[in-house]
């Protein structure tokens, strides 16, 4: 690949015109960076701009598995103490050097990176006490506990240079210090409509196939879906189902699906005897009992869901991570579409005749969100559940949601870190003023409790891997969540271009290829 | 001043009884309707649609806001394809396998009671405010007519963007924001035409002879304002139903279960490109048709009730 | 004159007042933009620590009354999304809608005034009968359903224009604008004329009603017994005083398109205001709401003040007065 | 005559309405000879003004004309339109009724005046500029340059119909075309205007057509006069010999509905018109009246120091700028059975009185007495009471009814809404009164739009009195009619008198319709009564200089009477004063018994 990128080199010096010279990629992307600051506003967007430019000491593969980058090796002294060995030669976009005192200033910086943050970096280095350089190219990590986590933490803090420790959000989102040592370094960024990237030469790894990036946004999936079409653009993220299988049919396109990280799940209030919007004919909360909530999930055929709704792109789901990542369980079947035994445990439960619901979801947040809700709403009425759906912005679903204003609630999760613990914690895990904040169905076991709270503290991780998967086995046995499936991420781009696409969403120029 | 352009019987005015039967303004109105066939076609579209919306639950082969007759295996089908169960889809189905031809006559139900409620009800409030500011004239009409001016420089989407966010979702908010967005368009003309009306000489003459003002102005101000009213109410339905489409579009109408037409539309683009055109392009052309009906109707109303085309 | 601008200046402040109490109170009604924007793991320290930092656990009235004393400031306050100066983000943005809303109007005026006046000097013609046909057409597309078919005919199928996004631009006095290339020009083209459709119906039925009534009045037939020639008597008499009362309905159309871009940017994925607007409402991004609502209040009341002075100017009949009728 | 200037044969106009062609006018022959001035008189409908724009081809495309119309030698009717454009304002000129809005309200004076003298004589703009302003000072507008470059709306309607002559004589015209040019104008303004058409004739030794309803004015300017009716030409002749013995019944009957100045000299009561019998010509003697004063009760009107002012308000404060002092310390009686008249032009403030009398203007101060009641401190309640006794009938006959109610329906409400009938009674009622006015029952049934405008004026006075009122106020009530409409109202009006005894205030800027119906006569002038008393009195020997003004300026139905006068230029002075304006007390004096005269105090 440099040898080819060497040759356009040098034929464009000897015949082309200067375009020709250029390889530049243009992306059309699906949401706006809102910042240029990698540590200000942990959102999608915002990080998978900052994995352009920059670098943690780790990084997460494409399938979320920790790779070593600007640290080489790392190992643990002890259950609180870590240390790791940088790579050498390393240099930022401004030339400097790469040295330990750029990874001390990064981590302390994200304190104050999180002024008026709305969802700040501070959670993945909260557990970090001390951090120091003991060597030019060695640094030492002290936490408060055993942190299993904490390479997957350091994975989503990027590493800038010493020197812009203080550099405030404002001044990188005017372009001051947007320095990394990523593959890429910054030209330009117009927030809602284009970030400009430009290779580096001076990259660690292997170098970039592309000159320039250009990322357009196309917040409207139509309008990116017609860029593709048209030429505008040589790549898109996020295809819009619908428009899959016409993508999939163009001549000179190609489209490509991994799934997902993200769980779409529902959450059932198991908190109360009279819930608001799910009334059995005496008036009390039916999906108090668990085999209630087994019947709904009996109820869905998530495969149809799949290929009707999603046109394909999503992966049915029986646990709250896919398959490969840390902590899946292979002994965890999808749920089989069963409605005739769904009506049977119904009527076993003591409502042969069903009860009355109002299900809510959101029609902003998820692809199809409002249309998976009323399939499943299809689903339940036909066991006999007299089913309503809501569908309402994200704006004032969420906090209604948390509110308990709902009854039965449908969500989307995405394990961020990699890890089974990413989900079961918030979801499942019982409601209280350090766990469980997103639990809004109040799901609640002791017995899965204690698993998952020892999960985290072991740091052998065969040991945690079991001990997740029986904190999943137990919650899935309660039906804590009805985990529904897990959303496919999907590209489409230009024959000739190649993304092998990546669980977590991101789209990362460097890892696409020209033929 | 002697009119000359009023033809006039003078010296033996005929002061006998010549056999004319009484024509009231209304029937006029309704004559001159008939004979216009830009009208005619605007009556007939309008008329059969709203026909149909009325009586839709009775001749829709399915209910479409009932998610226990829809079935996402029949989803997306072309028009004319055959359901499991052996019904056809004469307009083919949508995304979650619901008749498109219910679908539609039920959104027109919906289209249409949304427009014509928001509209009756703006046009009562604004016929209100626009009377008891003509009527009561002064400070009272200097602050009404201030509201309805800052009112009618902010475009109604906006303000229908701004209430439904913080109103949400439903029939009833839409109403809501219709209603708000509509009002002072009413007001302005109500009150313009009591203006010029109330300056008129039977007015003084219902005044001289000390009839109530509750009676001069709803017996004699408030019928004379009509013929503008009505062509302002007109357009203004067929507007607050092209709004409701567009808000609805925009993701902050109604609620998806019970699609109105824009709904059927703003769900359908996501598959147009995909080829399943008819998802979006029928409901489109029914609210295209029933606007272009209203308007046409609207229309000609103006050109009859031009009180300068009149007599 | 001086009084007239004071009046208009305090009746700009009062809607200010007005507008931002509402949507201040409307907008504290609705949810809490935290929800919304923190992510599902953060605990009730971390989420209170955001809500302190934003000054949410206020009560309303003491949060406006802050906001008010910035706002005199020229702070608006910061995006919580951004973490930039919503005055700023929406500042940003408001070239590409001007742009839009300009050439809108620019089109509804070239391609509305010609037809109106050729449909209200021969109103019974069967020309203008479908001129009049095409207007109602016109008034009867939802903007947003003709602009998706329009991108679905003229891009998608065609392939002639781009459909979507600004083109290239260039800076004029640091304002980029787009109708200087070819390139911003294909890019401009659709979603100003989706934008222009309903008004260019509007100033159609307009110019021909104006045409109508002008040509019916005693001056025009005095004109005429002058012996002057029709094209003068159009051109010099009835024009003017068709055109003048289109001045006013132009100004708050503008207004209008500013407002409607929203649609129009939406679908034609347009970096504007209305984007921002509408990506703000869903993510309650309260500071930018209330950011565009005071700007869009302000633009209003510029606009009807210069439309009131220009038409003052225009029309030797008008005479600026204080507030009244 | 040898070589007439104009010559009209055999003309046929007709429009089309609702698919089809109808005769407006018939068959209409008649020349104008050189220097001559015809005028073509008849009330409306009778297809004046149609043969005026019959001959410009101003008629628009729902019209056509057919006969010949000679003109220089060629026949108008077939020339193209260019070379009609070439003659229209350049050898033919034409004014027409409304100078209010002959005028483009946004182009300068000076433009509208340069455009003809451009388009016709090829001037260029400096020389038509200087041109303009000649012309200015030939229809003697003050500081003509000056004036050039405003605005329409800086200019009263007299001085607009000057503008109006003067374009249409711009280019020496050898006919002027006066389309009904004094019609909206004020009587002293009207003669002011007639002097200045007569004046510019024989200065320019043009021919002039003139358009008209009124016979004072055809007795005042016409050498011929050529008379029509429903669209046909019923007489032509001279003009002294059409009004010393008219052949056609119908022009007798016309010229008998005349109220000529001065006929009722020795006359001591009002008198009604004589009708004709329209198939003989024959005039049926007029009935005396008899005397209906009801002097030995208490008056039913009085009026005390009676002032009505409008404020005008200015700024954001809107503080008052000033004030139009509409009706300024007025008093006078009226009796049961009495007519009295308020006379002067636009703006003197008599319909203000009237109105302000029932309380339909706010009056500022002063005091009224209706029937012995008190207007002016009355409550809701007892201003209903006294407005039943006090109705009013209003100018315009086609305003003046709800055209949305059947007209039985609008003269029961009154009944209706004062609980004076039940319903089924008041519609009985109604049907009564209608017959009363001298239309029948059976119309109850019918909207106003299906009346002449005479009947409507009849059903307003069913409806007025409906109440059973002692005093009507007739605000211009027949001004709007044509006169042969207006006598018949007239003699219905003092039918009503003898019959029910009511009391008129009757108010009306014409003097010779007042002088015909009126017991006594005040004359207003800026808001003030000038002269109050005996009709016979004030109007044979008018004492104030704005009586003597006025009567002079009345054009007289009688071409023998023809008189030269010299009215000055002067405007209609405005009502209007400083905020801080307190007016002089006023000092009368008694002329006669009952006949007071106001003492000039002004400069």
């Amino acid at each position: 690949m440099k040898i080819l990128a060497t040759a356009a080199v040098a034929m464009s010096v000897a015949t082309l015109p200067l375009t020709a010279m250029a390889r530049d990629l243009t992306v059309g992307l699906a949401a706006s960076t809102t910042s240029m600051d990698p540590q200000f506003y942990v959102v999608g967007p915002n990080s998978a701009m900052a994995r352009n430019i920059f670098d943690g000491l780790v990084n997460q593969d494409a399938r979320q598995q920790i790779v070593p980058a600007l640290a080489e090796s790392w190992e643990r002294i002890d259950d609180i103490t870590w240390e790791f060995k940088l790579r050498p030669e390393v240099t930022f976009h401004d030339g400097s050097d790469f040295t330990a005192e750029d990874v001390v200033a990064s981590i302390k910086r994200v304190p104050l990176a999180a002024t008026n943050s709305p969802s700040s970096f501070n959670a993945y280095v909260k557990a970090i006490t001390e951090v120091t350089a003991v060597g030019p190219l060695t640094v030492r990590i002290t936490t408060d506990g055993p942190t299993p986590l904490l390479l997957n933490n350091l994975s989503r803090i990027a590493i800038m240079p010493s020197e812009h420790a203080k550099t405030t959000t404002e001044d990188m989102n005017k372009g001051d210090g947007v320095i990394g040592t990523g593959p890429f370094s910054f030209v330009s960024w117009t927030p809602d409509e284009s970030t400009v990237l430009a290779r580096n030469d001076a990259y660690w790894g292997e170098k970039a196939e592309w000159d320039k990036v250009i990322f357009r946004v196309f917040k409207n999936s139509n309008a990116r879906v017609a860029a593709m079409l048209s030429g505008d653009v040589d790549l898109i993220e996020s295809i819009p189902t619908a428009d899959t299988r016409r993508l999939e049919g163009s001549d000179g396109l190609q489209v490509v699906m991994t799934t997902g990280n993200r769980l779409m799940y529902l959450h059932m209030d198991q908190d109360r005897d009279n819930s608001p919007y799910a009334k059995a004919p005496d008036g009390t909360n039916p999906l108090l009992k668990p085999e209630i909530r087994r019947a709904l999930s009996l109820s869905l055929n998530r495969e149809a869901i799949v290929d009707r709704i999603m046109d394909g792109q999503g992966t049915p789901a029986g646990q709250v991570v896919p398959e490969g990542y840390f902590g899946y369980d292979p002994a965890l079947p999808v749920e089989t579409y069963d409605p005739e035994k769904a009506k049977e445990m119904l009527a076993g439960a003591g409502y042969p005749d069903g009860f009355s619901l109002t299900f809510h979801a959101s029609n902003d947040r998820y692809p199809n969100d409002s249309r998976i809700a009323q399939a499943i709403g299809q689903f339940f009425t036909r066991i006999g559940v007299n089913t309503s759906v809501e569908t309402l912005p994200g704006s004032v679903y969420f906090t209604r949601a948390s509110a308990q204003e709902f009854s039965l609630i449908m969500g989307g999760a995405a394990v961020e870190t990699g890890e089974a613990s990413g989900v079961l914690g918030p979801l499942l895990e019982t409601y209280g003023d350090n766990a469980g904040q997103g639990n809004r169905g109040r799901y609640s076991s002791a017995e899965f409790d204690a698993a998952l709270d020892q999960a985290r503290k072991t740091l052998n991780d065969d040991e945690r891997e079991a001990m997740l998967q029986k904190a999943t086995g137990i919650a899935i046995a309660d039906m804590g969540i009805i985990p529904l499936f897990f959303l496919d991420n999907t590209w489409a781009m230009k024959a000739g271009i190649n993304y092998e696409g990546r669980s977590d969403g991101y789209t990362l120029p460097y890892y696409v290829t020209a033929e | 001043m002697t009119r000359s352009s009023q033809p006039e019987i003078s010296v033996h005015e005929a002061v006998g009884t010549t056999a004319l039967p009484a024509i009231s303004p209304f029937r006029r109105t309704v004559g001159a309707m008939l004979h216009n066939p830009l009208a005619m076609a605007g009556l007939i579209i309008v008329g059969l649609l709203v026909l149909i919306a009325l009586i839709a639950p009775l001749v829709a082969p399915q209910n479409p806001y009932d998610l226990g007759q829809l079935d996402i295996m029949d989803g997306r089908l072309a028009p004319g394809s055959e359901s499991m169960t052996g019904m056809i889809y004469l307009l083919g189905t949508d995304d979650q396998g619901r008749d498109l031809f219910s679908a539609i006559l039920y959104g027109l139900r919906t289209s249409i009671l949304v427009g014509v409620v928001s509209a009756a009800i703006a046009l009562m409030i604004g016929a209100g405010i626009g009377l008891i500011s003509a009527y009561a004239g002064g400070r009272t009409d200097a602050v009404l007519m201030r509201i309805v001016d800052i009112q009618l420089s902010f475009p109604a989407i906006l303000i229908a963007l701004i209430l439904l966010a913080v109103l949400g979702q439903g029939v009833d908010k839409i109403i809501i924001a219709l209603v708000v967005t509509q009002w002072a368009y009413y007001a302005r003309t109500v009150r313009g035409s009591a203006l010029v009306e109330s300056k008129r000489a039977y007015i003084d003459a219902a005044r001289s002879m000390a009839l109530p003002d509750r009676r001069v102005i709803f017996r004699h101000i408030l019928p004379n304002c009509l013929p503008p009213l009505i062509v302002v109410a007109t357009m203004r339905v067929a507007y607050a139903i092209m709004l409701e489409a567009t808000l609805s579009f925009l993701g902050i109408g109604l609620p998806v279960t019970e699609p109105s037409l824009g709904l059927l539309i703003s769900n359908g683009f996501d598959y147009m490109m995909s080829g399943d055109y008819w998802i979006s392009v029928f409901p489109g052309l029914t609210l295209l048709l029933l606007i272009v009906g209203i308007n046409l109707i609207g229309d000609a109303l103006r050109d009859i009730l031009n009180p300068r085309r009149e007599g | 004159m001086s009084s007239y601008l004071l009046s208009r200046i305090l009746q700009a402040i009062m809607t200010l007042i007005v507008m931002s109490v509402l949507v201040f109170v409307g907008l504290y009604m609705i949810g809490n933009p935290v929800d919304v924007l923190l992510s599902p793991s953060a605990t009730p320290a971390e989420r209170l620590e955001i809500i302190q930092a934003f000054g949410l656990d206020r009560p309303v009235w003491e949060q406006y009354l802050l906001f008010v004393s910035k706002a005199l400031t020229g702070d608006l306050g910061n995006s919580f999304v951004f973490n930039q100066p919503a005055l700023d983000l929406i500042l940003q943005r408001m070239p590409a809608t001007l742009e839009l809303a300009f050439t809108a109007l620019l089109m509804a005026l070239v391609i509305g005034i010609p037809l109106g006046i050729r449909a209200g000097l021969r109103p019974d013609g069967l020309v203008s009968k479908s001129i009049m046909t095409f207007s109602i057409l016109g008034f009867s597309l939802p903007t947003f359903w003709i602009g998706l078919i329009m991108i679905l005919s003229f891009s998608v199928q065609l392939g002639w224009l781009p459909a979507s996004g600004r083109g290239d631009t260039v800076d004029i006095f640091g304002v980029p604008v787009s109708f200087l290339t070819l390139n911003g020009w294909t890019h401009l083209i659709l979603p100003a004329f989706n934008l222009a459709l309903f008004k260019i119906s509007l100033v159609i039925r307009l110019t021909r009603a104006g045409v109508m009534e002008v040509m019916q009045l005693d001056f025009v037939r005095f004109a005429r017994a002058k012996g002057l020639t029709e094209h003068r008597i159009l051109r010099v008499h009835v024009l003017k005083n068709t055109l003048i009362p289109l001045i006013t309905v132009i100004g708050l159309e503008l207004g209008s398109l500013i407002a409607f871009a929203v649609v129009t940017e939406t679908i034609f994925a347009w970096p504007g205001m209305g984007k921002l607007i509408i990506d703000a409402i869903a993510v309650l991004d309260r500071p930018v709401i209330l950011a565009y609502l005071m700007i869009t209040v302000v633009m209003f009341s510029l606009i009807n003040l210069l439309v009131d002075i220009l038409y003052s100017v225009v029309d030797p009949r008008v005479r600026l007065e204080g507030a009244s009728r | 005559m040898s070589n007439p200037i104009l010559s009209i044969s055999g003309l046929t106009t007709s429009f089309r309405t609702g698919g089809q062609w109808r005769d407006v006018i018939r068959d209409i022959s008649f020349d104008i000879g050189p220097q001559e001035t015809v005028a073509v008189v008849g009330e409306s409908g009778s297809g004046k003004s149609v043969t005026a724009m019959s001959v410009m081809r101003l008629l628009g495309g729902n019209a056509r004309s057919s006969g010949r119309i000679g003109f220089d030698g060629r026949d108008l009717l077939s020339l193209p339109l260019e070379e009609m454009q070439k003659i229209r304002g350049n050898r033919i000129g034409m004014i027409f009724q409304e100078p209010m809005t002959s005028l483009n309200p946004v182009l300068k004076i000076g433009d509208q005046i340069t455009e003809v003298l451009m388009q016709h004589r090829g001037l260029d703009h400096a020389t038509a500029t200087t041109e303009a302003v000649r012309l200015l000072d030939k229809v003697r507008i003050p500081s003509a340059k000056a004036r050039l470059g405003e605005y329409p709306m800086n200019f009263s309607g007299g001085m607009r119909q000057r503008v109006v002559i003067a374009i249409a004589l711009a280019c020496e015209p050898k006919l002027l075309i006066a389309d009904e040019p004094t019609t909206a104008l004020d009587v002293t303004i009207q003669a002011q205007i007639l002097e200045l058409i007569k004046t510019l004739q024989q200065e320019e030794g043009m021919s002039v057509l003139f358009i008209t309803h009124d016979m004072g004015v055809v007795a005042e300017i016409s050498d011929r006069t050529v008379v029509m009716y429903r669209g046909d030409i019923v007489e032509t002749d001279t003009t002294r010999q059409i009004f010393r013995k008219a052949s056609h019944p119908y022009t007798r009957a016309l010229l008998s509905a005349v109220p000529q100045l001065g006929s009722m000299a020795g006359q001591p009561r009002p008198l009604r018109f004589p009708v004709v019998d329209m198939k003989t010509g024959e005039i049926a003697p007029v009935p005396p009246t008899a005397d209906t004063v009801r002097h030995d009760i208490a008056p039913v009107l009085k009026v005390e120091h009676l002032i009505t002012r409008f404020p005008v308000r200015k700024g954001i404060l809107r503080r008052i700028a000033g004030r139009v002092h509409a009706v300024e310390d007025i008093s006078f009686d009226l009796h049961a059975g009495e007519t009295l008249s308020l006379v002067g032009e636009s703006g003197c403030g008599k319909s203000t009185t009237g109105r302000s009398l029932i309380r339909l203007e706010k009056m500022t101060s002063g005091r009224v007495q209706i029937d012995g009641k008190e207007v002016t401190k009355a409550n809701q309640g007892s201003l209903a009471e006294i407005r039943r006794e006090a109705q009013m009938i209003f100018q315009d006959p086609f305003e003046s009814l709800n055209p949305r109610m059947r007209v039985g329906r609008a003269i029961a409400e009154p009944m209706i809404a004062h609980g004076l009938a039940s319903s089924s009674e008041a519609i009985r009622r109604a049907g009564t009164l209608l017959e009363q006015v001298g239309l029948s029952a059976a119309m109850a049934d019918r909207f106003p739009h299906e009346f002449s405008g005479g009947q409507r004026q009849r059903v307003c006075i069913a409806r007025a009195l409906a109440l059973d009122p002692k005093l009507i106020v007739a605000d211009e009530s027949v001004s709007a009619l044509d006169v042969s409409i207006k006598a018949q109202v007239i003699n219905l009006m003092l039918d009503l008198q003898e019959k029910l005894g009511l009391g008129y205030l009757f108010i009306s800027h014409d003097m010779a319709v007042v002088e015909r119906i009126s017991h006594r006569v005040a004359v207003m002038y800026l808001g003030e009564i000038v002269e109050i008393g005996p009709r016979q009195s004030v109007f044979e020997n008018p004492q104030h200089d704005y009586t003597r003004k006025l009567m002079a300026a009345v054009p007289i139905a009688d071409p023998t009477r023809r008189q030269t006068r010299r009215i000055a230029d002067s405007e209609i002075r405005s009502p209007y004063r400083a905020a801080d304006y307190e007016p002089a007390k006023r000092q009368y004096r008694e002329i006669s018994p009952g006949h007071f005269v106001q003492l000039t105090v002004e400069k």
